[in-house]
């Protein structure tokens, strides 16, 4: 059981060129800034990454994709990111575009065991072409298969020395399910605590998903849109 | 006519006591400054929230805490989070009692395209088709027409699909519709909007039956 | 937003004869007590009950197959119960048994509003018998449908006003997936408390899954199996 | 030949640092008090355990924390406790290390029969189809006979399956087999008992190589 490691770089170790990456994150919220940070260094290429987003120009993935680290996004939305966009347009990045729900359940499903599951997202519209559909109950579904990767990258709040891990707020979204779904799972947390410090009622994600842990460091939890209301309000 | 607020406001009135509601981007997000008082409704946030409450702050804002749109919002008492799996079961599973989106297009039999325009950078179908293809109540609250003066509600849609048949109601700047069997129903005019303005503009399958009522805000 | 209820009885109010119920806990562990003991009282009959286990002579289901309020049972062991065992082998009583993980999955499917699952668990068996098989990377599964039931019953350690749930230790087991798969879910918890109470990070299950809510009492909470060491060990 | 608490002893050999465990009733759970000093190893309660400790201290029993045979247990330093969808997803996905279950028979060719005799009263399966179907390495321990003395290795499953070419070892009270494509392969006897005496009470097909070891414990 060595599962804690010192920092980004060695927890990124043995990442190939090539490799399928997931990364948890909503936006710019709850995303694996030291690993991503980790991979711009070194340098890691041609990589195909899965992603709800694809960052902002200075940020998240972006980063990435500003070195041309990225030869496929798969993702739900890729919006606020200009040099995505030229990459896509000249042809050097692919694109995959997945409904947020099928997404996030195809991860799930993988950390689940099970091989594909039904989504009615996406009949009738161009999601669903050539894809299988079956009726259950009078109602349309897509047969989608799960989805593996060879590397998940998530980010935590907390976690402990057997790869427990506990998330914050909505910065939980992507990352349990993404967890469930690496055949490596790297995760990266604010605070790494001795085991047992942990509550079990409240561990999101149970350390058997998890394959390496460090605590990183400098953490910017950049926001991407600032909306205040006055005192007045 | 109504503004975006004005809109936001009528929509409101589509609120029961109880419901949990997902807002999409734009005019919907500001339903929330509608809900009326005394009404205990629970908003959810895709990304994996239950119980939104308002924009925090300023210097409040915690980059942990967002909603679907990235905004930094804060969280009312009795709120739950949980992970976007969860997120999207409990919209499949139709637990949202209701859904208001934007569109581009609405179409006469319910369909919606909301997501791309060819020829157009493509950004993603979000949550979008997730949320059309499950919801059991959809209320689109869009302008009855594009930039161009063309109508959005068609007889079919002329843009890629979101969904499809899905639509229960549209409101707009000028009218609230039904989606029936027939095509859009008209049940209520903006105030100072005429029922031949809201004929001129609707190019799908309109149906006026009996005297329709200016609504009240 | 009215989900709190006084007791059992005005919460189980409406469960006709012949519904269709689930019933979290495994063993005797995390079972709805007080709903069990309110439809004792009120004699509902034909119910068909889906709980991973069927209770003691004396406690838990064993109380309602005692008045022979089951028509029939689903569940994936029934052992320790001497009354169920008469009553089936006497053809009072039906009986379905489902692998422990796919009981567990189906529900959660109908939770998350997939219309089927694919498990390996009963291929090759006589569980598989008459049910599709797959084959997904040279894996095969069965197709198994998602289990929904008219009223969930559930047992929680905390909740609120709002119906958001939190259990405790290995008393969670069945109830979180039975709790979404209710088209109506009723939770008995130990501890009812003011919306706010609960850190919503530690909620299990969010109180959109729950309809009706009440504080339980007399909590007997018995143990099926009392093993201990010895302090000399 | 050795006694139950030996076999579990043997079966503790093939814990390793590190692995995640599910341990059955009966001989199984007998191995958790054998883990060799040092090793790192996690034992999974598939009621929604991971980190499962000894028995608790006579008047610390707590009812809400039992493992699934039932019995009354207690928790180790990094425990996480989870639902039965999430437990037997983790038993699916593979991520449990090893699955040492009890068995009726067993074949030369890994099928595993555990849950059912006909004309007997059937308790149900439990969990064991589930962790039989899914557990990448699972090691039966039984008796090498049944009570009337017959084989429990056999050529073929006279019982109703739990599970299909799922075993991959055996470790009964005379020997140690693993299941291969020839059939049951003999790595080891136990101490005392001889290679002829195996053959005599192994039905299915039973592969000898060489010189077979007397196990260490």
């Amino acid at each position: 059981m060595k599962k804690v490691f010192n920092n980004a770089d060695e927890a990124i170790a043995g990442i190939p060129d090539g490799a399928v990456l997931m990364l948890g994150g909503f936006g710019l919220c709850g995303i694996p800034e030291n690993c991503i940070k980790a991979l711009v260094k070194k340098g890691t290429g041609q990589l195909t990454c899965i992603s709800n987003n694809a960052g902002v120009d200075d940020f998240g993935i972006g980063l990435m994709l500003r070195q041309k680290q990225v030869k496929k996004m798969i993702a739900s939305y890729v919006g606020e990111n200009a040099e995505f966009e030229r990459q896509l347009l000249s042809g050097e990045l692919e694109v995959e575009l997945i409904p947020q729900g099928t997404l996030a359940t195809r991860c799930m499903a993988a950390g689940y065991g099970m091989p594909a599951i039904f989504t009615p997202a996406g009949v009738g519209t161009e999601v669903g072409i050539g894809k299988e559909i079956r009726v259950f109950n009078n109602t349309a579904y897509l047969l989608e298969l799960a989805f593996e990767a060879d590397f998940a990258l998530v980010k935590a709040w907390k976690g402990d020395e057997y790869g427990n891990l506990v998330y914050r707020e909505t910065a939980r979204n992507f990352n349990p399910v993404m967890a469930m779904a690496g055949k490596i799972t790297i995760a990266e947390v604010e605070e790494l605590l001795p085991s047992g410090s942990l509550d079990p009622d409240h561990i999101h994600t149970p350390g058997i998903y998890v394959h390496r842990i460090f605590q990183g460091t400098h953490y910017e939890k950049r926001i991407e849109q600032r909306t205040v209301r006055k005192l007045a309000d | 006519m109504l503004n975006k607020n004005q809109i936001a406001q009528r929509l409101a009135k589509e609120l029961k006591d109880g419901y949990y509601v997902n807002l999409g981007i734009g005019i919907p997000t500001l339903v929330a400054n509608y809900i009326p008082a005394g009404l205990n409704v629970v908003l959810q946030s895709e990304n994996g929230l239950l119980g939104m409450g308002p924009f925090p702050f300023d210097g409040e804002e915690d980059p942990d805490l967002i909603n679907a749109g990235k905004q930094t919002i804060t969280t009312v008492p009795g709120s739950a989070f949980f992970d976007s799996a969860m997120s999207f079961g409990m919209i499949r599973a139709g637990k949202v009692d209701l859904t208001i989106l934007g569109a581009m297009e609405v179409s006469e039999k319910g369909d919606i395209a909301n997501w791309k325009i060819p020829g157009k950078m493509v950004k993603g179908m979000g949550g979008a088709m997730d949320l059309v293809a499950s919801a059991k109540n959809i209320i689109v609250a869009m302008m009855h027409t594009n930039p161009k003066g063309e109508s959005k509600l068609l007889p079919a849609c002329m843009l890629p699909l979101t969904g499809v048949a899905c639509v229960k109601k549209v409101v707009t700047e000028l009218a609230v519709l039904d989606i029936t069997a027939g095509g859009f129903k008209l049940l209520e005019r903006a105030p100072g909007v005429t029922v031949e303005e809201i004929m001129a503009k609707t190019a799908g399958k309109l149906i006026i039956e009996g005297e329709i009522p200016e609504m009240i805000l």
